[in-house]
């Protein structure tokens, strides 16, 4: 189905990313948004709550990150879509809720807006460093989906994608962005709503009879239904079987589990995107995502300047990650430059998918700001050696 | 005759005594008897003495027993109002 | 335009952010090209020294930071202190020529002051000085359309002080045709700033 | 005796997946009691039971939702507010009862209680009240009287407990009642009054709990328990609610304390910006999926 | 005049952390006229400075700590009582200060507030309130008026907010005033009594925030909202904090509303300790490290 | 120094885990605790606070985790030494002080007896699936200390490793026990006090006007002081220099988080404990920890029976990860066999570290319960092929 | 002794894991040996079926998991039904008689029985029939030393409870003794339970 | 002759005109200069009528000014209370 109109601000804009993100989330649809402000990522909400009353909707200010990470869920329940927006303390505090979307399988947004951490850190400046917490920072064993833009204009799609994903497989998707794509205004186009794709929510047709909320068929995928809809089904964060009621057993657990992680990972190459460019012929690959993308780029022209064979791949879909690809590459490359705004995060991922074939060359950076060319260009000339 | 009647699902029963000891007109009494789980389950000792007011079922935290009205025209209904 | 990276600074409450935004808005929105905006990396800055970066170009923009800026637009003495030093040789220096006092200039820089605080206060608002400096900029720089800007600034601004705004504009910019015509008529115009401003 | 042709079904069945009965909580636990007050209510309310909407936290309490035939959610601990806001929120036609334990609510929860009752969004809050962690095997909670024995606490509680009444009093409940398991019919007019109340409400239940409070604390099994709220209750209604802590060892003030109006908060905020924005407001009253 | 040979030393200084200065506050914040307050309270209440810590939680209050030349803490957000409550519990020689802004006490810090009131531990809770969270951009607070504009709520705030005096009282605290910036003598003596006093206290000072409440809302600047509490302020000392709830549109009551006994956390656990366990009663004033 | 008498329980004992560890905690010097019940986790602060009142010291229960997890921290700096107790869904809640552990550099313990999840899943019964969550499970960059116990005597010295450790390198230090270890019962036996090593706080000795709280020489720690000693400090888990103010800059950052970082990294081989069992000559080893460590031994001894050589690798260290030892002993053999009671966590480690050399091949787990050593032994056959 | 698997089961609230404990104990503790007590993985168990599992050994103990045990004992028929097939072929079974009704039992496991409750109730305290059946534990199996069993309850029961624990012990021992005595006078023990118990 | 007297440190003012407004014997005004933040900081118009009550002090939240009173030695001092 294509978008509703009434949340689609069609035309050129020259907009941040963050508020490129809340014109995201309502053209793919959102209706409900529960927050609670931190920089620097409140802007996104705050666009949110002007403009939603006029597109019809609701935004509520939680308590704290804890409350606005399951009201949200609430409002899913209640049939709206939903997100949350936050940034590292406040992602911190959403851990367990994340949680709790996987294994009830909620289909749900998380946006995080990272800034310099740990801890209060660097409240205004950028960073990279919560992109492995985006994968394992809640407890037990799920799979998540993570987007990283590099432009507004990839705020606003990769929102929607973010949403339909989200929607598609039944589970929270978070949108990694950074302080400085979050900040950075440039033009953002939206498109007419006929033709912006959503993917509508997987409610079911069977009578309440027949409808079981946790049975699914080939793509493991469950379909939904709503409170208020007369289905009178029961959702729960233990471990369950397909009626939804507790089975704590190894054997639910195992099925479960297995069933939720799997959904994800079989899909993993449906759901990675990438941008790729020079890598066939190439020595070297820079592995890159959001701003350090665009300041790579940089590096990556320089080093051709010089004469070196540089590759780009750019990771929009940060998790599930590309192990595939990056295996493949490896085998044809000498090493990967992964320049990160963090002591080292993903560059472990392509060490790791790598498999020995290629060197991985990890260009950290503690944030704050953003590298400069000349650094990830050092880690290049060094790897193409 | 009695004004109301009360039924009893023995195995749900675990034995509480809610509704013994709640019934208003004392019309039951705890078995000596065990159910599967090794429970003693109440039974009718005074069954004329029933008024139907349903206090056991209000009471008793395992929906084992419940008592009704008996309606002039021999059907339970809720024909009266029971309010203390 | 060819790439093209201005910076704007100034203190908080001077609507740097706003002037830039206005300017990356008439490039990309109005005249079709690209604009990227990046702000200062920097602590919290209320009340506190504030900047921003616009790089504009025909073609889409790949790293967004500007290295060596061709313009800056320097609001107050901080702002010009700090990011002179990295204005490009040959590049153009814009001043608001009340606040900021201009010192150890490298030869070459084209200059351009505008008392930008006075001219709003006598259009009665104090705060839309920023707006005379962007007005100024179109006439001095040339390096978009007025009406580019024009349009920028009419989206841009809170709605019902459109009209205030563009009077803004058009006094900075008229002010700028003035310099510029004062100015081919001077034949070392940097003196006249560098020598002792009333402050 | 008249002959039975037709032996009605306990009207608390028809709210209960009956799947999964019997239930896992222990013989002569008050938590059960509860839920059949609750049936009553629901039915003498007359709230349209497709729209309402159960949730609870984790906890002994917590497991009510699970057994309730009723769109019905088993949420996180203490998150069972902030998800009813959300679920309420996001379509204001749901009646949305939040049902959970007092450590759930008050000891973890607390915020999303005071919060919520201070924007006096539409909910009924119900706390089976047992005076302790029971679900964790017995630890000390906000509610736990002092001196009491729990595991956490083994030489006896130090930290007086809540007055709840008052606190969701001064936060800005607009119903506030209690009651103990010993007093069915009163509970399940509260819980009537509260269903058809707009607002937020908040029914306190005093509850046993033989296993994990009374048995540590040498107070006999769940029957005691009952006569002892038999025998140490006393209604009052209206009572002031600073007049009402609960010390077990003085009377149990038990009644409906508070009902009052306050604007909710769905009507603020329709009046709000349907002032500010008029037509353009674009109120919702329930929320499709787009 | 008298020639001054020695000029003495502005008070507050010998409490600052002078290589700070000048501070992050704006122009007109009242956040700094609250410190000038807390440094007299602290000469005359005769603390042994060595012995105070100072916790903030996150936002322009909470600074404070940062600028203070005590042992400080600047924790995370919300967080600053829990931090409190260990170091006090783990040194009850120390006489613990939170000092923090609304948001961070009231909306995230909620319920470590009524838990810390309703255990009487001692602390001295001073919340600067400023009606909204302003070191973030000025977003709603559980504080902020109703219809106020916010930048998250750009169409006027729809919660009713706290009324945090009757919230302090309903949870146990012992002693409960509010006053704003302008009242800066009895603000001082306030904190005075609060540093003198066993048990958990908690001090509100309404106080002006230009860059991010006033402006927004039309209120001019720092002097303006000092003059409006001084036109709108009415002293009612020992006023029932039912009564004192704040509102931006009548008076504004100020006064110590609550100033009562009740056992301490630490008394109750040393004496409920100390009759269980007897001579075997291992009591700590001070944990040394091992 | 050695162990305070007072706290120690010499003898020999049957214990469980969890009564152990609380052991541990009271035998390592902890004097504080502040714990929010959870399953199975709950009997650590049950058993502490059961004897603390007798060594002299103090247990609260707080309001929820994150009060716990920041009110132990509250109490380090007080001058104790101090722990809490949490499971899976706790442990989410306490990410956001952990990184305020990590930044502010506060010693202290966290224990986490891990349950099935993800959410409420399990709580009862076992799992190994947070040991991700461990490592990256705060925002921001940051590196930790986990330990993983076998069996409640290792949760009796591993704990007083925590403590040691955390106070060695001033950092959170996570014990990382599962349900299994923790409700385990057997013979405990505790030294004499004078036989217990205790790492003293790093108290400084510098007078107040000399002193800054995060100035540091060549092991990269900082000496500490505790509030009421007269220094007047100042502590904040915003970036900061050495004077522990706030320091608003990436180079702040850049020092800071190197630091913080190197601190760990450097010393990873001395805080690395493994356990090694004929690994010369292997053609296969088992990388094992925790309670499937001793059902892998179980496997191993039955592989060898088959004729396999096998060789075993126990991670009592789990974080920091050995890397260099992997690397070392990944040149030697034909494959590494990793069985955990998740669904494949360490084994990316294990994969990462190996570069290729060997293979790996997980034996993944939902939990709920233990492998069947069958289930390991047919990974090590096949692993062996 | 040489590795012993041991599996004890009943229902919540009749002292299973305590059971289990004080045999641990005794073999590791009181005897030198080594015991590794594991409760069973199952749900929540408030008042629901409960086992635990103990492994003595003279040489530490690896893995952790009894696969076949030796020894049950079963307390509660459900316990009887659940774990009686998992028994060793030649195991020992021991049960309290008055609760387990044994069927479908295989050749060659030797049964010993004793009423515990009803002996724990002549005590005056119902509690204490798991310490009965320790002590008929002891008498029947002879696995570990009395004196050691009895240490091992003395320390594991809540202080002052130590003499009626110990005249428990006593209790199942005696009646352990008494029952083996019997035994040898019987040719075929296993009928005597088959055969309809009163129940 | 005044009882007390005031200093300023003039480079911390932001001018918010608190100590102003709110001294009691209004001996300040703010003056029409800036300093180098741009601020116009107070000064004393009427030091005659200064009492070092140190109200200025005590409302300014930048720590820019604060008055004493003068002792009859000379000297600076607490020598007697000022309550309101
Ligand atoms: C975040 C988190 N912390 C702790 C727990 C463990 N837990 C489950 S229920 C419960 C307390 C329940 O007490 P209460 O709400 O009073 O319910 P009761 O069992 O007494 O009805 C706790 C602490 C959890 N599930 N999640
Ligand atoms: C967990 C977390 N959430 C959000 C924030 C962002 N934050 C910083 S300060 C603040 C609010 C401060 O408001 P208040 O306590 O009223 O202080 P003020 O700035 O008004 O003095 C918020 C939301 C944070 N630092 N950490
Ligand atoms: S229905 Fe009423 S009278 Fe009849 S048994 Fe039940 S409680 Fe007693
Ligand atoms: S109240 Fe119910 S459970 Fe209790 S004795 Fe009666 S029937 Fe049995
Ligand atoms: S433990 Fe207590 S609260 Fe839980 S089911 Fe049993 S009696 Fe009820
Ligand atoms: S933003 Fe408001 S509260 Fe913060 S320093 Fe400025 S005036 Fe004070
Ligand atoms: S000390 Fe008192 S009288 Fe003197 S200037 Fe200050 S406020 Fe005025
Ligand atoms: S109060 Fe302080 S900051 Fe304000 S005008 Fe006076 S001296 Fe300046
Ligand atoms: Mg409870
Ligand atoms: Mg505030």
């Amino acid at each position: 189905m294509t978008a509703d109109p009434k949340g689609v601000l069609t035309g050129i804009h020259f907009l941040d990313g963050d508020f490129a993100c809340a014109e995201g989330c309502l053209a793919a649809g959102a209706r409900f948004a529960a927050g609670y402000p931190i920089t620097p990522s409140t802007e996104v909400v705050e666009r949110f709550a002007q403009r939603i009353p006029l597109v019809g909707g609701t935004f509520i200010q939680m308590e704290d990150e804890l409350a606005a990470s399951i009201a949200i869920q609430g409002a899913v329940w209640a049939g709206a879509k939903a997100f949350t927006v936050t940034s590292g303390p406040g992602f911190s505090l959403m851990m367990e809720h994340i949680g709790y979307a996987a294994m009830t399988e909620t289909p749900c947004v998380f946006v995080n807006v990272q800034r310099g951490g740990p801890s209060t850190g660097l409240p205004t400046l950028p960073a990279q460093a919560d992109m492995m917490q985006a994968r394992w920072g809640s407890h037990g064993d799920y799979e998540i989906i993570a987007l990283s833009p590099s432009s507004p204009q990839e705020c606003f799609d990769l929102t929607i994608r973010a949403f339909n994903l989200s929607e598609q497989y039944r589970t929270p998707v978070l949108l990694m962005m950074d302080e400085c794509v979050g900040h950075m205004t440039e033009k953002v186009v939206i498109p007419p709503a006929e033709e912006i794709e959503i993917y509508p929510r997987r409610l079911t047709n069977k009578p309440p009879e027949a409808f079981q909320p946790y049975e699914t068929d080939g793509d493991l995928v469950p379909e939904m239904v709503h409170a208020g809809m007369g289905y009178r089904f029961h959702i729960t964060g233990l471990t369950h079987d397909e009626r939804g009621y507790p089975a704590m057993s190894p054997v639910a657990q195992d099925k479960l589990i297995r069933r939720i992680t799997a959904k994800i990972r079989n899909a993993a190459e449906r759901i990675s995107m990438r941008e790729e460019e020079g890598i066939d012929g190439a020595e070297v690959v820079v592995v890159s995502y959001g701003i350090t993308a665009r300041v790579a780029q940089r590096s990556i022209e320089l080093a051709r300047r010089k004469g070196v064979r540089v590759g780009k791949l750019r990771l929009l879909t940060v998790w599930p990650f590309p192990d595939w690809r990056v295996r493949e590459i490896a085998k044809q490359v000498k090493a990967f430059v992964v320049p990160e705004l963090n002591m080292g995060q993903i560059a472990r991922e392509v060490e790791r998918a790598s498999c020995g074939a290629a060197r991985t060359v990890p260009v950290p950076h503690a944030g704050g700001t953003v590298h400069r060319p000349e650094q990830i260009l050092e880690a290049i000339l060094e790897a193409a050696k | 005759m009695a004004k109301g009647s009360v039924s009893i699902i023995v195995e749900r029963c675990k034995g509480c005594g809610f509704c013994v000891e709640f019934c208003p007109t004392k019309v039951l009494a705890l078995s000596s008897a065990f159910n599967s789980k090794g429970y003693h389950p109440p039974y009718v000792v005074a069954p004329e003495k029933c008024s139907g007011c349903d206090l056991c079922g209000m009471y008793c935290p395992d929906f084992a027993i419940y008592g009704w009205k008996i309606p002039s025209n021999g059907k339970p209904g809720e024909d009266s109002e029971d309010e203390e | 335009m060819p790439l093209t990276e201005i910076r704007v600074a100034g203190f908080g409450g001077q609507g740097v952010i706003l002037a830039a935004m206005i300017i990356g808005k008439a490039a990309s929105i109005f005249e079709n090209g690209y604009a990227t905006l990046t702000q200062a990396f920097g602590p919290e800055a209320r009340g506190s020294a504030c900047s921003a970066q616009v790089i504009l170009s025909d073609e889409p923009i790949l790293y967004p930071y500007i290295t060596q800026p061709d313009i800056l637009i320097a609001m107050s003495q901080d702002a010009y202190n700090r990011f002179m030093p990295e204005l490009k040789p040959g590049g153009t220096l814009l001043i608001e020529e009340d606040l900021v006092r201009i010192h150890d200039l490298p030869n070459g820089i084209r200059i351009h002051g505008v008392p930008a605080t006075r001219l709003a206060e006598e259009l009665g608002r104090r705060l839309v000085l920023n707006i005379v400096m962007v007005g100024f900029f179109a006439a001095v720089t040339k390096l978009l359309q007025p009406e580019s800007l024009r349009k920028a600034v009419a989206d841009s601004v809170p709605a019902g002080t459109e009209a205030l705004n563009l009077r803004a504009f058009d006094k900075g910019f008229e002010y700028g045709l003035m310099e510029l015509k004062s100015e081919s008529a001077e034949s070392q115009p940097v003196d006249k700033w560098i020598e002792g401003l009333p402050h | 005796m008249a002959e039975l042709e037709v032996i009605p079904e306990n009207p608390v069945e028809q709210f209960l997946r009956m799947e999964r009965i019997p239930h896992i909580w222990c013989a002569g636990c008050g938590i059960g009691t509860s839920v059949n007050c609750f049936a009553r209510a629901l039915i003498e309310s007359k709230v349209d039971l497709d729209k309402v909407a159960i949730v609870s936290g984790i906890g002994c309490t917590g497991r009510v939702a699970g057994y309730l035939k009723l769109d019905s959610f088993h949420t996180t601990h203490g998150r069972a507010i902030p998800f009813a806001t959300g679920l309420k929120l996001a379509n204001p036609k749901l009646k949305v009862i939040v049902y959970s334990g007092d450590g759930d609510l008050f000891a973890i929860g607390g915020n999303h209680f005071i919060h919520a009752a201070r924007r006096n969004l539409d909910l009924v809050i119900i706390c089976v009240n047992n005076l302790i962690y029971a679900m964790t095997g017995g630890q000390v909670a906000p509610t736990t009287p002092i001196s009491a024995l729990s595991s956490t606490t083994p030489y006896g509680c130090y930290e007086p407990p809540f007055n709840l009444p008052q606190l969701a009093e001064a936060a800005g409940a607009t119903y506030v009642a209690r009651w103990t398991t010993f007093h069915v019919r009163q509970l399940a007019r509260s819980m009537k009054e509260a269903l058809n109340k707009e607002g937020f409400s908040f029914i306190e239940i005093i509850s046993p709990c033989p296993t994990l409070y009374q048995r540590r604390n040498r107070m006999g099994d769940g029957l005691d328990a009952m006569k002892f709220y038999k025998q140490r209750s006393k209604i009052r209604n209206g009572a002031p609610t600073s007049e009402v802590a609960f010390d077990i060892n003085s009377d149990i003030i038990v009644g409906k304390f508070v009902d009052r109006t306050r604007p909710t908060l769905l009507g603020t905020m329709h009046h709000q910006l349907r002032e500010r924005l008029g037509e353009k407001y674009a109120c919702v009253e329930e929320v499709a999926c787009h």
